[in-house]
């Protein structure tokens, strides 16, 4: 068993693991989105990776995890099938979602992964809710929203956060200030750019991490996982990170230079990591090639399900508006 | 064996609630004021005492953070009855309800139903004026995934939140301010509504009246003095707004052949406009007068109570209505 | 001329008129609305009252004020016309706002007064335009915008607050804490109640005052205004108060103790200001009960000018739903 | 004279907005990401260069704020042409838009115009699934006190906005993302559009297929289709969604004597329904057949081509449903 500053072996391959498929799986799908594979709107997480990972690497099985319309990273890092989320960007009805949802609406509810959302901050109060069921069910699973800076200058921030606080409900809401909500610079959307001093106004307890070093990130996650569970009332965590992409497949990125974002790359949290656990004998060369190979298959693997999957018929299009009761 | 007691419709819509709260732990009734100060219109007053501060919650003011957290606390497997105070506030949630309680079911290709109840105030009648005022049923009747209904009757406002609750899918209930202190005997017996079919609540062979919520009283009592002139109208209620129990008022038609509507609401794309063109495309044949429509008159609703009363149909704009196209 | 800290004896005199006059034309209000000549919902501002009358004593005519639907002190402080209210509450056609209103919805556009607004937190981002059109215009005229601790939890507080800020637009928001909204009493409206902290969130200079004592308001708003004027941006005052009526006239007040309304009630800001013009002979017995002559001729001749008002034809119903284009 | 250029939608819609930005040194645009980022669809891209930040504002997410703030801003002065990104983000200013701009003319008795100008993207056609695809024109054209437009053309692509910045009352603007990269020839002096009055794009004697948006090409295509069949349909676009232009639509059916109604809302309650219903009301004994209608099946929008494009009628459709009441 590893202590918080020690990561075991096994559980460093994962994580590697884990960064690599994510980045992998992503870079795939802007390739299989120019090729039409995949349509509507793609958004990559790509640069963003340690946050999903160190986060809900903290997580249990149990736990609510909820994502915006940039989540497959997250669905991943929560052990949603790689097949199922290929297939669900091709539309097909092997999908997690049955082809319906896309990109922008992951979910898989065995897994605890309530989406995939992509109306900006929508999810937020959800998160709330989700956590107010659980104290009082008195069980004792928290619920993790995941949500970007630009989300935090919707009046549904204000509220969610609001009502978590004053319910004291377990609920942890990660911003991924990636510094940009489309076009928009972190300074032009908020008058106060430290995101993480608004959860004063909630008397919610709050802390920033660097979220391009996934040791940092899962360190703040495990004490703020820790701790709303233990107090069984919500926490901020702000995650700073940057995406190295356009924000989806329709943008000319003509609100940010070229050399900021190869300033950012240097700071890519993938090699990072890689590094340290080679430094620190957490892994070695054969391994990681052995995973690269891993990878491949699991990349493979889901694009063969995907491009297996058959299209749902015209005649079900109408299904799932309202449930469909056993015919009793 | 079946008894008849007097209660006004307050009344009705408090013993619907209590009895859902008695009935099933998991329910509770949120809502801003809904505890402390009694309702706003003391439908819950005296509920707070009986069951305490975790099954009558009262929240802020933000009525798309608590109408979300009511969502997702319904995915996450309780039942909230989320009281919106009126439904002049009900575009605030608005979002929520069509983009999240509305979709996640379809969206997530079957996997997340959304058990919500929304209740909220409906319609003009205490010179509120314009931005108090409102009856905005087809707003959200025009939106697939959610199961709206009005409450017109006594025995509806006791039942219907039963069969609400019983729901699989979102349901909206509208209730009527105005309503609330009318008296009425209802059997004791009464029992749930059934939230899938309209309702005959006077049959009749001249002409077949098509309304809703306030509209039924009122339209029964134009029956009733229209009956002295010897015309002999059938009153439908159409309960529930969404999906329309078009069968019903169809049927209705074929028998009586003429048809009036009548609603509050704004006159332009509101339910009668639905129902009228669905008797054109089902039972255009068996028209021998052109369906008229009475709806609100379209202007925000002015203060004073003589503007105001002109502003939707009065009793005697439904028996002139009949009378014209009956004897034109 | 009189400096900050030394009222001028007709000053002096002037802002006690108001007071009183505020406060006996609620009363008024009050006994009329018994009388059922005023209807709908009748909100009263009393023992708020050194609130708006400070504030707005440090405004220029120019400048744009914006209220609740407890605005009727706001609309006296800003000069409109007693009578044009009363009417106004009456629904005749002589109100100021032409009896469509009543007593939520009072506008004056001569006097820039902007309402009169019963959606809570509805009015907040129209003074952040209103100001931002100021700033586009190069006017120097600002906007005030009185709101209640209740509306603070509203995601629109948020969003106004934010963008007033970003843009540097010249608005005073003031917030009237008076410890409820409706039933729900501060602790649970807000996770962190210090509202004026809330301004931090938002880069936003702010400041608690004392709401019951007119000096300390007249003070702090001198110094507010004269601050949003000079730098162009916004500004968040909070005045510390309390409501000593009903939240409107439909209410059990069964959310608080008789007490603690007594406790305030010592606290009233309008005895206390007559004291100190007495002490510091800024005023005389004999003026005083001149004063009280002026008032109850000024109401008289208001509800005297209501009593006279004519209603508005049923015919012009669907006048001001659009613009009247000039008969070109 | 006039000369024909060919031009897309995307450059027609742009080139009203330059113009409107050269007029009137009032006119601004404010908007998510329509400055830096170039606009969510590039339809105001360069403008940000060519007219600087104060006239091309980038707003944060905080929809229900910005517009809230562009109604504010239109009562003090200014023209503010607020965009909100897409239709489906248009429920969180709504109260906004139905509670201020629609409301403030009538419960000021005619003070306060509103002159502001709201224009959002609608409608499917991008596999943007359930979130991001919704044609809300119904909901809007419900309110009165709103001019609501769609732009189904592109002369009216380039002509819309000028009237509608000359509307002394609110006006909101439908365009369609999936006509953007369309071209079409249009005159160089088509002018501005007159926002009163619908319009008849193709004449024909056998019937009137009525619809707006993106239906009119659609429409215009299965008319010529049809021709080539004998038929010769009329094809109206109602332009004006609120008020509706009904003068044109009943003088059409008088013709005709049949009508088909097309449009991509959902079916239920949409602008169909009411245009329906006037003919039921105002054109009955006109008809040879009943009205039919071809709306949006009722189900969030799914994600996979075949499954989108079946949610909506398409040529093919209209063409079998003219033919259909033509040839029973
Ligand atoms: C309510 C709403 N407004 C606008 C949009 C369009 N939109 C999609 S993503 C986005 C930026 C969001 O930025 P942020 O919250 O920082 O998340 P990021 O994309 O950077 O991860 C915008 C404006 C939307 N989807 N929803
Ligand atoms: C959006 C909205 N929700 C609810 C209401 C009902 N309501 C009217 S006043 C009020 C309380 C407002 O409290 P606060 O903002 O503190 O102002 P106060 O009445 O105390 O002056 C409520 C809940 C409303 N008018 N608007
Ligand atoms: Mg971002
Ligand atoms: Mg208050």
């Amino acid at each position: 068993m590893e202590t918080k500053d020690q990561l075991s072996a096994g559980k460093a391959e994962k994580l590697l693991y884990q960064l690599l498929l994510m980045r992998k799986f992503e870079e795939k799908s802007a390739e299989l989105y120019t090729k039409e594979k995949i349509r509507g709107f793609l958004h990559l997480y790509i640069g963003e990776e340690a946050v999903a990972t160190g986060v809900i690497q903290a997580l249990k099985p149990e736990d609510n995890v909820l994502g915006t319309y940039r989540e497959h990273a997250h669905a991943l890092a929560r052990d949603v099938d790689a097949g199922a989320i290929m297939a669900e960007m091709y539309g097909k009805q092997e999908g997690c979602s049955r082809g319906r949802g896309g990109s922008m609406h992951i979910f898989d509810k065995e897994k605890n992964f309530f989406g995939g959302s992509a109306i900006v901050g929508g999810h937020l109060p959800l998160a709330t809710g989700m956590a107010l069921a659980s104290k009082k069910l008195k069980k004792d699973n928290i619920s993790v929203c995941f949500f970007g800076e630009g989300a935090a200058a919707e009046g549904i921030f204000h509220e969610a956060l609001n009502l978590a606080s004053l319910w004291k409900v377990p609920v942890l809401f990660v911003c991924e200030n990636n510094l940009y909500a489309m076009g928009t610079a972190l300074r032009f959307s908020h008058a106060m750019q430290e995101i993480e001093k608004k959860g004063q106004a909630y008397g919610i307890e709050s802390k920033a991490v660097d979220g391009m070093d996934l040791l940092k990130v899962m360190t703040a996650a495990d004490k703020a996982v820790e701790q709303v569970r233990s107090s069984g009332e919500p926490y901020l965590l702000v995650c700073n990170t940057y995406r190295f992409r356009a924000h989806s497949m329709f943008d000319a990125e003509l609100y940010r230079e070229k050399s900021e974002v190869e300033e950012w790359k240097k700071r890519d949290p993938i090699p990072r990591f890689r590094k340290y656990l080679l430094k620190q004998n957490l892994i070695s060369e054969v391994q990681l090639q052995e995973m690269e190979e891993r990878l491949k298959a699991e990349i493979q693997k889901a694009v063969d399900f995907a491009e297996a999957g058959t299209w749902e018929a015209k005649e079900e299009l109408t299904r799932f508006v309202y449930s469909e009761k056993p015919a009793s | 064996m079946s008894e008849l007691i007097k209660i006004t419709y307050r009344e009705a819509l408090k013993a619907g609630i209590r009895e859902a709260l008695l009935n099933d732990d998991r329910v509770f009734l949120m809502g801003e004021d809904v505890g402390r100060y009694g309702g706003a219109f003391a439908v819950s007053k005296g509920l707070l005492k009986e069951f305490g501060e975790d099954r009558i919650m009262d929240v802020p003011l933000s009525e798309a953070g608590f109408v979300g957290a009511g969502i997702g606390a319904s995915l996450a497997g309780v039942k909230p009855i989320v009281e919106v105070m009126t439904v002049n506030f009900a575009l605030l949630p608005m979002d929520q309800i069509a983009n999240n309680a509305a979709t996640l079911l379809h969206m997530s290709g079957g996997q997340l139903n959304v058990p919500v109840v929304i209740r909220m105030s409906a319609g003009i009648g205490k010179q509120l004026a314009a931005q108090h005022s409102h009856s905005w049923e087809p707003l959200f009747a025009h939106i697939p995934g959610l199961i709206v209904v009005s409450v017109g009757t006594h025995e509806d406002a006791r039942g219907m939140l039963h069969s609400a609750l019983n729901s699989p899918d979102p349901v909206i209930i509208f209730e009527y301010t105005s309503m609330l202190n009318m008296e009425a005997e209802i059997p004791t017996d009464s029992g749930s509504t059934d939230i899938s079919r309209a309702k005959v609540r006077r049959e009749g062979k001249d002409i077949s009246i098509i309304t809703y919520g306030i509209g039924v009283y009122k339209a029964l009592e134009a029956a009733k003095r229209l009956s002295e002139k010897g015309i002999d109208a059938e009153v439908i209620d159409l309960r529930v707004l969404r999906p329309l129990d078009e069968a019903c008022f169809l049927k209705s038609v074929s028998k009586t052949h003429r048809a009036l509507l009548v609603e509050e609401a704004w006159s332009t794309i509101n339910v009668s406009s639905e129902v009228s063109a669905r008797i054109m495309e089902k039972a255009f044949y068996e028209l021998d007068a052109p369906v008229k429509r009475l709806g609100g008159i379209e202007v925000p609703i002015p203060y004073p109570l003589h503007l105001e009363n002109a502003s939707v149909p009065q009793v005697e704009d439904i028996e002139n209505a009949v009378i014209k196209i009956l004897r034109p």
